[in-house]
């Protein structure tokens, strides 16, 4: 193996992240426009959609020295981040000026994150996941403290880096134990030793300390306490892309070390994950039930969405292709909820969220955000015909093909019960506006964002086919060609 | 006869090298207050002895002698220990800076370094960063707020200071593909690598005056400002430890200057005798000493902010550009 | 007894400290500290197991850790210090406004 | 991997004063003297690494854990209220017994993993500490680092970024809103 076995290409989204990271911390320094900048980064993240469209529509291109791989499944992952990450700049453009944030280190590290996450799609190596994760993680609680004036935020950040360096430890605690179970820190390597020392206690060790990391990763329960706090004191425009973000790239990497390096494994890590699953589901719905505050009651509800998405990875292999489609359908309407929310939020007395009084009167004030609103808590509900309910289809039939019928059914029970809070957002809007509340805010890029977000929930609900396609059959080429 | 190799021999080279090192810093103190005295027409010591000679020794007696004084509010333990692990870092970095080659005695081979480790110059790196908790934790433990401010400050000039140091070593690195001092000095054999390396030796001989706490960058001590900082609360022969440590830093340093750019124990004839390796080496390290003391004596201590700045600014950027440089030339060389 | 599990039993041991450290400590810092100390337990199985499977894959590890560690640190004290502007305090449980 | 009593005596010492490190970073009543506490058990982990023919990564181990990022701690804790030695981060009661308790299992359970260890795990590579020595140890690092592990090295340096901008960011006193 020498350096000419570089293959740039295959991580070219990712290099396209980096490279428009760094331009806007160039333009920072001489540009103080934020409107500018924001522009700048959303230049750099429609560039690589674009490139990983055109990369999933070409050929396939190898992998990057064993270390990374450009294969069906990372690509997927891609085209959600590359599609959160523009939802997301698309929303914090008005947003940021509002509040007050530096745009240079807000959008530099906003797509830096994204390059972390899009690598941890990608990593087919220990060392590349565990440094993409470190990226991804390192940067979002930076951004989850970057409004500094706050203490709320202080507080935020405080935990979730806690907690998530912590939660590293242990993920880096069972990657050794996997090194010195195989031999080796590739995952190619490890899933061809697996079979030979299979219940080797070393190896099962190393995979439990790794299911403990990223379950604190993914906000699974009882892993989960750093989540509510954090999503409800970071900037509201980060928390849409954290809880969309991290839990994608978290799933992806958890679904890409179980699924494709731990087959033969498969009945010992099944029921610690199905039980994650279902405490996961459960204790995020309920939880949700209880707040007042739309914002800290989408955190909960992420928790129960993390919950749903842990069926389909202990579906296994049947439920790779559920899990990546539920992942772009909870990018969309989740990214979507929370501009609706930035909309609304004012920027001294809604520091820690939206209550969920101020949603009181939507539909007569501002119809079109309440519509898009209204789409948006059906399909986290996950109602037919929108983008949250195939999710649900896909995830939780692939549980049946597995013959994991209980969890489909705690499943679905646990979507009855989540109904009932969002649709109580949906009540409140309808109800008849009191008279001295502010007006939400106007802009063109937070109405383009919220209204994409919007009608890729209806879309990819109606037409969910062609994102099937895709994401069908990933696994065959889990590792690249 | 194993162990003799692997123990007695080092063992005593260790004493050689402490014993010496103890003796130099005694005689550093009496020249650099010479110097000094010359340099703005006064006489320095002339008192004690013929010129003087026997000052060090009179001040040896003086701190010795003076009454112990732990102040009450101190944090006992570390206010105690910390002069003890300064010294113990300067006098640990001297363990593989090789001062000749080797010599035959009694039948053995006996090279002129107490230990030569192939990464010995990141071992010098390391080493002088663990003598900073000396001055660090000192003034922390002397519970007064002009120590803390001086620790502090000496923490921050050191970490900054510690970077473009390790970028000019880096170059070397780079140039003698080693980071074995033995290499380092057998690849100065034609040439001194102050030649090659003009950009790299600036960017080394400040960041190590900065490293050293000498004047005019001695910002954990400026008498002015913080009432001699970290030192404040330490007298008699604490303070003397403290001393101690400060002036056999500059020692380190001058011979790590001499031996990394100026060709170490080589020179003309050096190959007929060890002896004439040491000379050289000393000759070249008092050199270094004199520049030191010529420093401190003609230019006025410079702001703590700007100091920090200038560091960041410019000594940083400067040592990562002659890094870059270096590699390129050597990569179109090779 | 195996050189390689004296060391992975100290390592596991050094590990654990932290862990309880992490669990039973309120200041930040301290906190914190212990989860450096667990990074530095798994710095160890590393080298530990390099050694014995004779491949380099485990000191890389460590040098790509002791990257992580520089960053964690940069950015846990940057965080610490933000809230230690509002609130002059390191202790987790004085830092709670968040509740729910 | 067979060590001589000399060895055996030096890692028993090194864990022993490792574990005391790391105990007293605990049970230090000051944090001050948890970070001293956690300077010796770095020191302690770097004499075992160079003990464990990783030289390279034991001086890494002084200059980047002992050199800076205790300092950095130390600094933080000093910029914060090194000043008063009241006791700082009590244990709280029920908690403590709780974790103590997860600990001790978590332990116990990977003792009893290691004691099950059966030989060696995994399949032997190749650079012994033989080859170690004729290559250089820098230089197979290095070339290994570079040639195979290209890709990891370059993301840790995004991972530096991202730790410099956002420890400036974070730290830096926030002025006044900048001018649109």
């Amino acid at each position: 193996m020498n350096i000419a076995d570089v293959q740039i290409v295959s991580i070219l989204p990712q290099t396209l992240l980096l490279a428009a990271a760094l331009v806007v911390f160039l333009a920072d320094l001489v540009w103080k426009d934020r409107k500018g900048i924001g522009l700048l980064a959303l230049a750099g993240v429609l560039a690589t959609f674009v490139a990983t469209v055109v990369m999933l529509a070409g050929p396939g291109v190898p992998t990057f020295q064993h270390m990374a791989a450009a294969d069906r499944f990372a690509l997927v992952i891609s085209l959600v981040m590359s599609a959160a990450a523009v939802l997301a700049v698309l929303v914090s453009l008005d947003y940021i000026v509002r509040v007050d944030l530096p745009a240079g280190e807000y959008y530099g590290l906003l797509l830096l994150a994204a390059s972390g996450m899009m690598f941890l799609g990608a990593a087919t190596h220990l060392m590349t996941l565990f440094l993409s994760l470190e990226i991804l993680s390192i940067a979002l609680y930076a951004l989850a403290g970057i409004r500094t004036t706050d203490i709320r935020a202080g507080e935020a950040a405080l935990k979730y880096f806690l907690l998530g360096a912590f939660a590293s430890a242990f993920l880096l605690y069972g990657m050794a134990l996997l090194y010195g179970a195989t031999g080796t820190t590739s995952l190619a390597g490890i899933a061809a030793a697996v079979p030979s020392v299979q219940t080797d206690p070393m190896l099962i060790a190393g995979l439990a300390l790794l299911l403990i990391g990223f379950a604190f990763k993914v906000a699974a329960v009882p892993f989960h306490m750093w989540t509510p706090d954090v999503y409800q004191g970071a900037p509201s425009s980060v928390t849409a892309f954290m809880s969309v973000g991290a839990k994608a790239a978290g799933f992806a990497a958890l679904v890409r070390v179980l699924v494709a390096v731990f087959p033969t494994l498969y009945a010992w890590w099944v029921w610690p994950v199905g039980v994650l699953a279902v405490l996961t589901m459960t204790w995020g719905n309920l939880a949700a039930l209880a707040q007042g505050n739309v914002k800290r009651m989408l955190a909960y509800s992420s928790i129960a969405h993390a919950g749903y998405i842990l069926v389909g990875v202990a579906a296994g292999e049947a439920g790779v292709s559920g899990v990546l489609f539920y992942l772009m359908a909870y990018a969309l309407m989740n990214i979507g909820a929370f501009a609706v929310l930035i909309a609304l939020e004012r920027a001294e007395e809604d520091a820690a969220g939206v209550e969920l009084e101020r949603m009181r009167g939507l539909f007569h004030r501002r119809p079109w955000l309440a519509a898009a609103m209204t789409v948006f808590m059906f399909s986290l509900a996950g109602m037919p015909p929108l983008a949250g309910f195939f999710g649900k289809l896909y995830v939780f039939s692939a549980a049946v093909r597995s013959g994991l019928l209980v969890l489909a059914i705690i499943g679905v029970i646990n979507s009855v019960i989540s109904a009932y809070y969002y649709l109580r957002v949906v009540a409140r809007m309808a109800l008849a506006a009191p008279a001295e509340e502010a007006e939400p805010a106007r802009c063109p890029a937070l109405t383009i964002g919220t209204g994409i977000a919007a009608v890729g929930t209806v879309l990819l609900g109606i037409y969910p086919t062609w994102l099937l396609n895709l994401v069908q059959g990933t696994l065959a080429v889990l590792f690249g060609g | 006869m194993d162990w003799i190799d692997a123990l007695l021999i080092p063992a005593i080279k260790s004493l050689v090298v402490i014993v010496v090192l103890l003796l130099a810093f005694a005689y550093m103190t009496y020249v650099e207050r010479k110097l000094v005295g010359r340099f703005v027409r006064r006489y320095g010591p002339n008192r004690a002895g013929p010129f003087g000679l026997l000052q060090p020794i009179a001040d040896a007696f003086k701190a010795i002698f003076k009454e112990e004084v732990i102040p009450t509010e101190v944090d006992k333990w570390l206010y105690v220990i910390c002069p003890g692990i300064a010294v113990a870092g300067s006098l640990i970095v001297f363990g593989v800076i090789p001062v000749g080659d080797s010599f035959m005695a009694w039948g053995r081979k006996i090279t002129m370094v107490v230990a030569d480790v192939n990464v010995g110059v990141l071992y010098v790196v390391a080493m002088a960063g663990l003598g900073l908790y000396g001055i660090f934790l000192g003034g922390w433990a002397s519970n007064n707020n002009f120590s803390l401010l001086g620790a502090l400050r000496s923490t921050a000039q050191v970490i900054t200071y510690e970077l473009p140091m390790g970028l000019a070593i880096a170059s070397i690195a780079t140039i003698t593909g080693s980071l074995r001092f033995g290499d380092i000095i057998a690849a100065q054999k034609t040439l001194p690598l102050i030649i090659l390396q003009p950009v790299g030796f600036l960017v080394y001989f400040i960041s190590g005056m900065a490293e050293i706490n000498r004047s005019p960058f001695d910002m954990p001590e400026t008498e002015n400002e913080l009432v001699s900082g970290y030192s404040t609360e330490y007298g008699g022969i604490k303070f003397a430890i403290y001393f101690m440590a400060e002036y056999i830093n500059m020692i380190v340093m001058s011979i790590l200057v001499a031996t990394l750019f100026l060709g170490g124990w080589q020179g003309p004839f050096a190959h007929l005798s060890p002896l004439l390796q040491l000379v050289w080496l000393v000759v070249k390290a008092a050199v270094v000493l004199f520049v030191f003391i010529w420093v401190r004596a003609s230019i006025p201590r410079v702001r703590y902010d700007k100091w920090m700045k200038f560091g960041w600014k410019f000594l940083v950027p400067l040592g990562l550009a002659n890094l870059a440089v270096t590699a390129v030339v050597v990569a179109l060389v090779a | 007894m195996d050189a390689i599990r004296y060391l992975l039993i100290l390592s596991a041991v050094l590990f654990s400290i932290g862990a309880a450290g992490v669990l039973i400590r309120r200041n930040a810092l301290v906190i914190f500290m212990c989860i450096e100390i667990m990074l530095n337990a798994v710095n160890l199985t590393f080298i530990a197991l390099s050694r014995q499977l004779q491949s380099l894959d485990g000191q890389i590890f460590v040098f790509m850790v002791m990257a992580v560690a520089a960053a964690e640190v940069a950015i846990g004290l940057g965080i610490i210090v933000s809230i230690f502007r509002h609130k002059p305090t390191t202790d987790v449980d004085d830092v709670s406004l968040l509740k729910g | 991997m067979t060590a001589t009593p000399l060895e055996t005596v030096l890692f028993i010492a090194f864990g022993a004063v490792a574990i005391a490190g790391a105990l007293s970073v605990i049970l230090a009543r000051h944090a001050v003297y948890s970070a001293l506490g956690m300077l010796v058990n770095f020191v302690a982990l770097a004499a075992m690494y160079i003990m464990l023919s990783a030289e390279f990564l034991g001086i890494a181990q002084l200059i980047v854990y002992a050199g800076a990022i205790v300092v950095l701690f130390l600094f933080a804790l000093m910029l914060i209220g090194g000043r008063r030695p009241a006791e700082q981060g009590r244990l709280t009661g029920g908690l403590a017994a709780a974790g103590s308790a997860l600990v001790v299992v978590f332990l116990a359970e990977i003792a009893y993993l290691v004691m099950r260890l059966t030989g060696t795990a995994g399949a032997k590579g190749t650079v012994t500490p033989d080859v170690i020595a004729q290559l250089g140890h820098i230089q197979l690092l290095g070339a290994t680092l570079l040639l195979e592990y290209i890709l990891p090295f370059e993301l840790a340096s995004v991972l530096l970024l991202v730790g410099i901008v956002g420890a400036v960011m974070l730290a830096r006193a926030r002025r006044q809103s900048r001018q649109e």
